[in-house]
């Protein structure tokens, strides 16, 4: 393997690595879940994907990095669904913004919605 | 890694030992972790060579980590699981049937006042 | 014919995520997505877009790229010593109506620089989207209107 | 014992158990008449042993039987010699008449047939007992006498003293039953010898070997139980709730006397000892009295006859512990004596129960002209049990004397013991033969006569006997007498004292006892008045003791059962990893399978500690989280770390299925707990935790220095080379493990899957299937049918 | 490397297990027709018994019998290897369930069945067959756990609420028996390496000195002690065999706790036998306590179903003390008192649930009169209650004898005292619930009289008590079958170099 | 959960994680897998699916009670197991045979057949608890 | 070339420390909450930190054949996900993590 695609992977493992560690501090200091949930799924997958596919590629054969393709492009179409779903239930049952927050125009009905989940 | 086995069945006796089902199965869930770690180690341990042969010849030389431990271990991790699962749902209805998770007053069995049984003919 | 294309595509997902494209395993692959579709058969009346195959893959591309931006800028956020928020949740007033368009939108909200999409309103006109900046909420509903949701109005109509 | 030939003898000793399982229905058939076909059965015992008499008067000794249980040197096997001659005589012919009176007394009876056939059962059972050769042959018969009497007692089994009786009757002679086994199984040890008549063939093998006392202590203790020694006497007077024909026959002909049977059959082995001549002696010396100063107090005839029957088993001890030829022939003639006038009286007494309506002395009188027959037979017992010429009575009574006057130690007691004893039974013989006869007329039931034959014709034939058994007494002697006599005494013995009184110092006594019996029977009422202010006074007995005992036991397992199993998980854990701790760590200890000092754990790189680290932290997050789902996630921490180790060390397969196996778990935790309020805060008081923490900290370092001894052996990789050799030359596959888990150790997996599908199911009725509220009995209820 | 090619007949040592686990899945699959299953069912467990009978009659012809799984040779795969012990406990199971098969089709209800009553019977089978027959001691692990999670499946089968809490501590503590059974599995591969039994017998000696054998060993004999029930590990049983279903309760009390002391015996006779002796007081003396402790609890009982189950815990007693004798007559009495124990108590769970339903409850306080409405069943009872006190001619009488003359043989007077005096408790205790629920009239009341008594059907409610009753009596009257297979048995246990040699038929490994 | 944006997209995921189970399961024996994982993942996809779309839709697109899958996986690996009784060979002996299909040598084994049924019996039980679970706590 | 090696290494080397470092943050952030969606976000955070750990691992040993578990991690990550949001919803209204108030009020609810 040629030492181009070696030095790109280093490259990109170092990237994603870095990635997910913003997402952790993300997740440390940002205020409330809601905007903590940024972090993860934007950074977060974004970081394990980028390392996955850096795997992928230091395999060297078609098969190992069609699979890393398919499993980062799952990633990026679970990731929004669980942070939507994350954010939907945790509003629906009543979790606040932070105080920081500005502007709420979300309709204020959890147990409504709650209600209709059953 | 001894020494964190030791860890995990310290744990898992502590949670044992309490009285709140809850505790207890977390108990056994690390319980069967702390078996699983003391099995793997007691098959010894070699570093990252996983027991898969590569595909092209049967190399017999190359030492692999032991590969028997690591099967019967997939075996007792499955069948520990199935055990948790079970064990979740009856305490799961053993709270809804009898409304508490506190051993000491899951006392249907056994309950408290046994009467003396008759002493006559 | 939609279900015979779905299918294909399947079979070919399955030869290449098996990493070896023959025959056999492609033939194999596509009774699997059979079996698969067979699955899913109740949502198939809804699945309407492979025709757009070419559209889809530009559209992902710019994704891609929207993703990275907004994970950079996520960054920049937690790393810079003192974060001022203003984080909130808006409405976003939907032109899309159909419910794959809506979600296609919704995921990409999501993942794209500083929104977050939260949930669909019942009548599905309206989007809740969770910002961390809120600070000018008219600019970010254009860059919505006139990014994501008009490229998948075209890959789509 | 080697040849054994095929013998009408195995039979007869089967018969009776025939016999009882067609009894019900021939009692439905023929009602109360199927008496006289079910006594063809006894007769025809009788028959076939009498045919032994020529034989066995001639000194053989007839043994006969098949292989058993060969694989424990087990056999049928049956001796017949004088003693078990006479028993078996007794028993069938006794046997006989007691079935034709069962079927006058309990006439529309609605259950007489279920009597009969434990009447039946008994008899087999007490006939298998005396012929017995084989130790355990013998004691499986042993036991079964006390399963029919348990059964014949508790007959009456509405009335709670029947039931208290019949249990009471079980466990002292089940108790006794056990001491007899040891003793048995004991002598089987120290001699080798499974058989009567080899023992009996080894003269002086018990008597010198170590084990003698023990032996001798285990037998007594089955022989008194059976045959109502003091203080374990009060079971025979209860025993006495059974209908009359069972005390008559069990309880004073035959099943009682099992017990004297035991020491007379192995007086020849065990005998001629200081403990044995001292000890029976004593014992039935002390029952003698007891037995007869107890029968004064009654006026239930039953219970009189009931007490002189324990006084007659202890002379009848005591007679066989002196164990001098005179006494032996004492104890024969007076067993035999008062198989015929107990049984008599005994039917006597049930017969004027069943016309006049009562058995109190007190009550009834002045039947004599309304029953002459009854009369007549209970007149001539009284006879023979006071001891009077020409009954056989009379010849036991002065062979007792002369036995007593030969005795080395003391014989001027226990002559006076004998004198006092006989004197006594002399006074309630008559009691019962003439209080009910004589006197003005009363008696609770209006027409009172001798009722119908089959009532009458026992006691009758019985007196008959004792009369012509006493007039020709040399063929009594010459058939049994003197072989039963030969045979305990171990060696030839003949048997010569006739009716003709010839003077002597036996006579003397004879008289003087009769003396004192006829004062005594003027005061009976007085004396019987100043028995009742003792026992009174004493306000406790044996009888008493043995609810006590069984209380206490009950009570006493009660409480500790409630210590041993409290019923608190908690209890049972802590026990089981304390047991655990000790099961692992003292064994260590004492074998010395001590861990050398562990080496310094391979380097570990950075991460893998990180790893370690992050494991440790989740588990005590586990520990300390206030809320359940930080312990949940913590869980999950624990487990990905546990499945991060796994890959470091070179099994992915264990990582990816840890992963999959903790994410799903914490997943069905998640979903399971939508419900649930728990809270895995525990609330517990310090000390307990502290306490919970040393056990734990002690059994975790058990397994930890268990696993460093473990892995300071030499590792055997045998296997693990040869799966990893052939894993893709034979078995196709690169996977090693994976190879294992379907191809060498495929059962494993077999199995494995099975626990999936049965958790599955198991589950799944979990949830589905709907409670009801307590119900003692599960019975079929749609409502728990579920809803899909 | 790779084995003979199997005879037709060695299939047999598979077999019984094969059979129960296709039937198990088949009975599952056609959960939902719960008329259906019995019929599937109890000819199913009618097939169990003979395949059971002809695998026993295969052994005693040949000798132990090893049929190695997937042809490769031991100790590499699983090897199943049938001894006479083995395949006799194996038949006493399969005759036990195929009672409580029976008697499931009356007792056991739609709600039941449709919860898979039939399949995990069979699945119990599996694990209880796998037990007796394998050779391999992880594998023998499995089939503990296949055994358990069925039994657990079986114990929620109803409708109390006793049940669920019942339920909850046989499932904990069971599973930390088995765990102890893994994690010494665990200790002991780490030692030897290998897993086959045979080869363990072969590789023990040599490690006797290096190795921690005897606390290796004390490690099983509490695992193993804990699944039979013995003091002071006893506490599960009580607590949960009078809480499910009869049938239930039935099968239990007679497959479960022997194969805990079937497996102690492999383990200590065949692999261990130099350590068992260094521990054999020990077992001596948890053998006397779990007697006392079982008969006492039995007397301590108001609960017909409680009694029993410290009944079936004295009978644990009474074999760990042919185990702690380890003699040619104490292990044949230890292996005659099991298949006693396992068709005694099976049939007296069975009586009890009959008595229950004619007399209206399970208390002998008030439960009565059972003597005068059902004198068939009385009977019956009766004398299963002479078997379990060890009186003649019944099953118990002769096991009793045998172990009470090996005690006395090497002079253990106390040991066989304790078995008498343990038999001598049992009768009281028996005796009184016979008193108080048999003999003692009605009070008229609710409960059954003469008159209007519950009517029992013939087939299912009678007939597989009366096969037990049969075989009781039977035993009790012809012992010599049972008993020269018990010998032959123990001699196989104690010098198993035919059980070896069925392994390595060429005496090497390689 | 039957949110618009998850009832859209859960479908396809489960089909796709269907899908890569199958792919685990094929390649177990020569590569990390096997029946048990693969089971596992395609039990999770339906339990997505359960989540997202309701019970009564899986229970329908699976046609048989899962149980009964479960059942039909166990038998399916004895049988697996006993087929080697028709070759005089000792149980659960792995038998090859190769069938050449478009020039392709097609492998199949009865170790194969075993995997799957481990795949089937893992899919079966895990599957109806997690949807009977699911049931509850809608219901 | 061989610097490329190095290279590598030092580069795996660095993204495990960082791997590691993000665990740890997640940790804290697993036991700090302080609501309930909080830590079952920090568990997704979790599932991502340990694919990426996988996937270097399998850089560091060459084995690819790592990436299908770091994948299937994927799926039931997603999976765990999805329930704790259900089970966030079936707990019902909460204002904050004071579980008793939370779960009587869900008892009240769901229960019976
Ligand atoms: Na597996
Ligand atoms: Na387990």
């Amino acid at each position: 393997m040629d030492s181009f695609l070696v030095i790109l992977v280093a490259i990109m493992i170092v990237i994603g690595s870095a990635f997910t560690l913003v997402a952790a501090l993300g997740l440390i200091r940002l205020p409330d879940v809601y905007t903590r949930m940024h972090a993860a799924s934007k950074a977060g997958t974004l970081g394990s994907g980028v390392v996955l596919i850096a795997l992928g590629i230091e395999a060297g054969d078609t098969g190992t990095l069609t699979r890393a393709l398919a499993g980062v492009a799952f990633f990026l179409l679970t990731a929004p669904i669980s942070a939507h779903l994350l954010a939907k239930a945790s509003y629906a049952v009543g979790y606040r913004l932070s105080e920081q927050s500005v502007i709420d125009e979300m309709p204020k009905q959890g147990s409504r919605i709650n209600s209709a989940e059953k | 890694m001894t020494l964190l086995v030791g860890v995990f069945f310290a744990v898992a006796i502590y949670l044992f030992l309490s009285k709140h089902i809850i505790r207890i199965l977390l108990g056994a869930a690390i319980l069967s972790n702390a078996v699983n770690l003391l099995i793997f180690t007691s098959g010894r341990l070699t570093r990252e060579i996983p027991p898969i042969l590569s595909g092209d010849s049967t190399v017999t030389g190359m030492v692999t980590a032991n590969p028997l431990p690591q099967a019967l271990i997939l075996t007792a991790i499955v069948i520990s699981f199935s055990f948790f699962a079970f064990l979740l749902v009856l305490a799961y209805r053993a709270y809804q049937e009898l409304e508490t998770d506190d051993t000491e007053e899951m006392r249907f069995a056994e309950p408290e006042d046994q009467e003396m049984p008759p002493l006559g003919y | 014919m939609k279900l015979f294309l779905v299918n294909v595509l399947l079979a070919l997902t399955w030869a290449a995520i098996t990493g070896f494209y023959s025959v056999l395993n492609f033939t194999f692959g596509f009774l699997l997505g059979a079996f698969v579709l067979y699955l899913i058969r109740e949502q198939v009346g809804s699945v309407g877009y492979f025709s757009r195959a070419q559209r889809i893959i530009s559209l992902f591309i710019l994704f891609l790229y929207e993703l990275v931006m907004s994970a950079i800028r996520v960054a920049i956020t937690v790393l810079s010593p003192r974060m001022n928020l203003k984080p909130g949740i808006f409405a976003y007033r939907l032109k899309v109506d159909r419910d794959f368009e809506i979600t296609l939108l919704a995921n990409m909200i999501t993942l794209t620089p500083g929104t977050l999409s939260v949930d669909v309103s019942q009548d599905k006109k309206y989007l809740y989207v969770h910002a961390i900046d809120c600070s000018d909420l008219d600019a970010t509903r254009k860059d919505i209107a006139n990014g994501f949701e008009r490229k998948i109005l075209e890959a789509f109509r | 014992m080697d040849a054994y030939m095929p013998s009408t003898t195995l039979f007869v000793l089967l018969l009776p158990f025939i016999a009882a399982i067609f009894a019900p229905a021939l009692t439905r058939l023929f009602k109360h008449n199927a008496a006289w076909l079910l006594a063809i059965v006894p007769v025809a015992i009788f028959w076939h042993f009498s045919s032994f008499l020529p034989d066995v008067s001639r000194g053989e000794v007839v043994t006969g039987g098949y292989q058993w249980i060969p694989a424990f040197r087990v056999n049928f096997s049956w001796l017949i010699d004088g003693l078990s001659l006479t028993f078996a005589l007794l028993i069938s012919g006794i046997g006989a008449l007691i079935v034709l009176y069962s079927g006058g007394y309990l006439k529309n009876h609605p259950h007489l047939g279920r009597f009969f056939s434990f009447i039946l059962m008994f008899m087999g059972s007490m006939l298998g007992l005396v012929t017995s050769d084989n130790f355990l042959m013998f004691f499986v018969f042993w036991e079964l006498t006390s399963i029919t009497s348990f059964l014949l007692i508790g007959f009456d089994h509405k009335r709670e003293a029947s039931r208290r009786a019949a249990l009471q009757a079980l466990v002292v002679t089940g108790g006794g039953g056990l001491f007899l086994l040891a003793g048995l199984l004991l002598i089987w040890n120290v001699t080798g010898i499974s058989e009567m008549s080899l023992l009996l063939l080894s003269h002086g093998a018990l008597a010198d070997s170590p084990f003698y006392i023990a032996i001798f202590v285990l037998v007594l203790g089955g022989a008194f139980t059976k045959s109502a020694q003091f203080p374990l006497h009060f079971w025979l007077p209860n025993a006495m709730e059974a209908p009359t024909p069972v005390s008559a026959y069990l309880h004073s002909a035959t099943m009682v006397k099992a017990g004297v049977y035991l020491l007379m059959r192995l007086n020849p082995v065990l005998g001629d000892t200081v403990a044995w001549e001292t000890v029976l002696p004593i014992f039935g010396g002390t029952t003698l009295i007891i037995g007869t100063l107890l029968a004064i107090r009654q006026t239930d005839m039953k219970l009189m006859l009931a007490y002189t029957t324990v006084s007659s088993l202890g002379l009848l001890v005591m007679l066989t512990g002196f164990g001098n030829e005179k006494a032996v022939e004492a104890a024969v003639l007076y067993l035999v004596a008062h198989s015929m006038f107990k049984g008599a009286l005994f039917m006597v007494a049930g017969a004027i129960d069943h016309e006049a309506g009562s058995r109190d002395v007190t009550k009834v009188g002045g039947l004599m002209s309304s029953m002459p027959i009854i009369f007549a037979a209970a007149f001539a017992s009284a006879f023979s049990m006071a001891g009077l010429p020409p009954f056989f009575g009379f010849l036991a009574k002065e062979e007792i004397y002369a036995g007593l006057w030969h005795v080395e130690a003391w014989p001027l007691l226990l002559t006076l013991v004998a004198i006092v004893g006989n004197g006594l039974m002399f006074v309630i013989g008559f009691a019962v033969a003439l209080k009910p006869f004589l006197g003005e007329r009363k008696a609770p039931n209006g027409h009172v006569h001798d009722g119908p034959i089959l009532l009458w014709l026992g006691p009758a034939i019985l007196a008959i006997c004792s009369l012509v058994t006493a007039l020709f007494s040399s063929v009594t002697h010459a058939f049994i007498s003197s072989p039963m006599s030969t045979a305990v005494e171990g060696e030839p013995v003949s048997v010569h004292i006739s009716i003709i009184p010839h003077i002597g110092m036996p006579l003397l006594l004879s008289l003087v006892t009769i003396a004192f019996g006829i004062v005594a029977y003027r005061n009976l009422a007085r004396m019987r008045e100043a028995m009742a202010r003792l026992l009174a006074a004493i306000g406790w007995g044996p009888d008493k003791g043995f609810d006590q005992f069984i209380r206490g036991t009950v009570r006493i397992s009660f409480h500790v059962t409630q210590i041993v199993q409290p019923g608190r998980l908690e209890f049972y854990m802590k026990t089981t990893f304390i047991v655990l701790a000790i099961a692992v760590l003292v064994p260590m200890f004492m074998f010395d399978e001590l861990p050398g000092l562990p080496t310094m754990p391979e380097s570990l790189s950075f991460y893998e500690t990180a790893i370690m680290a992050i494991a440790a932290a989740g588990l005590l997050s586990v520990l300390y989280a206030k809320d359940r789902l930080t312990a949940i996630v913590s869980l999950g921490i624990q487990g990905f770390a546990v499945a991060l180790l796994f890959m470091l060390f070179g099994a992915p397969d264990l990582s990816f299925t840890q992963f999959m196996v903790e994410t799903l778990s914490v997943v069905i935790l998640a979903l399971a707990m939508t419900r649930l309020r728990l809270t895995p805060a525990d609330h517990r008081p310090a000390g307990k935790k502290v306490v919970d923490m040393i056990i734990s900290v002690i059994g975790a370092t058990a397994f930890v220095m268990l696993l460093l001894k473990v892995t300071q052996l030499p590792f055997d990789a045998t296997l693990s080379e040869f799966f990893t050799r052939y894993s893709l030359s034979i078995a196709h596959g690169a996977n090693i493990v994976n190879v294992i888990l379907v191809d060498f150790r495929g059962t494993d997996t077999w199995g494995e899957i099975a626990v999936v599908m049965v958790a599955g199911l198991a589950i799944l009725s979990l949830i589905r299937i709907q409670l009801r509220p307590a119900v003692p009995i599960a019975t079929n209820d749609p409502s728990e049918e579920e809803r899909r | 490397m790779i084995t003979e090619p199997a005879a037709l007949a060695d299939w047999l040592v598979i077999a019984p297990l094969a059979w129960c686990i296709v039937l198990g899945a088949l009975l599952l699959m056609v959960r939902k027709d719960t008329r259906l299953q019995p019929y599937i069912a109890i000819p199913g467990l009618a097939a169990l018994v003979l395949l059971d009978a002809a695998l026993l009659a295969h052994v005693v012809v040949n000798g132990p019998v090893t049929m190695t799984m997937g042809r490769w040779l031991p100790p590499f795969g699983i090897s199943f290897t049938v001894d006479i012990l083995g395949a006799l406990l194996c038949l006493t199971a399969g005759i036990a369930a195929f009672a409580g098969g029976i008697y499931g089709a009356g007792d056991v209800n739609h709600s039941g069945r449709r919860y898979g009553f039939y399949p995990f019977l069979f699945l119990m089978m599996a694990g209880v067959s796998g037990a007796f027959l394998t050779g391999d001691i992880f594998n023998l692990y499995v089939w503990f756990e296949v055994l358990l999670i069925a039994s657990f499946g079986l114990l929620i089968l109803g409708s109390e609420r006793g049940q669920i809490d019942g339920a909850t501590k046989y499932a904990f503590l069971n599973l930390v028996a088995t765990t102890l059974f893994l994690i010494a599995t665990g200790y002991l591969y780490g030692i030897f390496g290998t897993l086959n039994m045979a080869d363990i017998a072969l590789k023990a000696p040599a490690m006797r000195d290096k190795a921690p054998m005897i606390t290796l060993v004390s490690l099983y004999l509490l695992a193993f002690g804990m699944k039979a029930a013995a003091f002071p590990v006893n506490f599960w049983l009580p607590a949960s065999y009078h809480t499910p279903r009869v049938v239930v309760s039935a099968l239990f009390a007679g497959l479960l706790t022997k194969v805990g002391v079937y497996a102690l015996m492999r383990v200590t006779l065949v692999l261990f036998p130099a350590e068992r002796d260094v521990l054999g007081f020990i077992i001596a003396i948890i053998a006397a306590a779990t007697m006392i402790i079982g008969a006492m609890g039995a007397l301590a009982q108001t609960d017909f179903r409680r009694l029993l189950g410290y009944l079936v815990i004295s009978g644990i007693g009474v074999m760990f003390a042919g185990l702690a004798l380890a003699s040619p007559g104490g292990v044949s009495g230890t292996i005659f008192y099991a298949v006693h124990s396992m068709i005694v108590m099976t049939a007296l769970y069975l009586a009890t649930g009959l008595a229950a339903r004619a007399a209206g409850g399970f208390s002998i306080a008030s439960a009565s009169g059972i003597y005068s409405s059902h004198l068939f069943l009385a009977a019956i009872t009766l004398v299963l209650f002479f078997a379990v006190s060890g009186l003649p001619p019944f099953s118990g009488f002769w096991p009793k004898v045998i172990l009470v003359k090996a005690s006395l043989d090497v002079g253990a007077w106390w040991l066989a005292g304790v078995i008498l005096v343990t038999g001598f408790l049992t009768t009281i205790a028996v005796g009184r619930v016979w008193v108080l629920s048999y003999w003692r009239p009605s009070a008229g009341t609710a409960v059954a009289d003469d008159e209007e008594a519950v009517v029992l059907n013939p087939m299912v409610d009678y007939l597989p008590l009366l096969l037990l009753t049969a075989l009781v009596v039977i035993i009790g009257i012809f012992p010599q079958q049972i008993l020269e297979l018990s010998q032959t048995g123990s001699e196989q246990m104690l010098n198993p170099v035919d059980y070896i040699r069925s392994v390595f038929p060429q005496g090497d490994q390689q | 959960m039957r949110t618009l944006i998850f009832r859209t997209v859960a479908p396809f995921l489960s089909s796709l994680m269907v899908l890569f189970s199958v792919f685990v399961l094929l390649r177990g024996h020569n590569e990390p897998g096997g029946g048990f994982i693969g089971g596992l993942i395609a039990a999770s996809a339906f339990a997505i699916y359960g989540i997202a779309c309701g019970v009564s839709p899986v229970r329908r697109a699976l046609y048989f009670h899962p149980m009964a899958i479960a059942g039909a996986g166990l038998m399916m690996a004895t049988i697996a197991g006993l087929l080697s009784i028709f070759t005089g060979v000792p149980f659960m002996t792995g038998l090859w045979v190769y069938i050449p299909v478009f020039g392709e040598e097609l492998a199949l084994s009865t170790v194969l057949l075993f995997d799957v049924g481990v795949y089937f019996v893992v899919v079966g039980a895990i599957t109806s608890i997690a949807l009977a679970l699911e049931e509850r706590s809608t219901d | 070339m061989i610097d490329a090696a190095a290279l590598l290494e030092g580069a795996v080397l660095l993204s495990l420390t960082l791997l590691c470092l993000s665990f740890i943050l997640t940790v804290i952030r697993v036991v700090r909450g302080p609501t309930l969606p909080d830590r079952i976000l920090a568990l997704d955070m979790l599932v991502a930190t340990a694919i990426g750990f996988i996937a270097v691992i399998g850089i560091k040993t060459g084995y690819t054949l790592y990436v299908d578990i770091a994948i299937a991690l994927g799926l039931v990550g997603f999976l765990a996900t999805v329930a704790f949001a259900r089970f966030i919803l079936a707990r019902g209204n909460v204002r904050d993590d004071d579980f008793d108030t939370a779960e009587t009020s869900n008892a009240e609810k769901t229960d019976g």
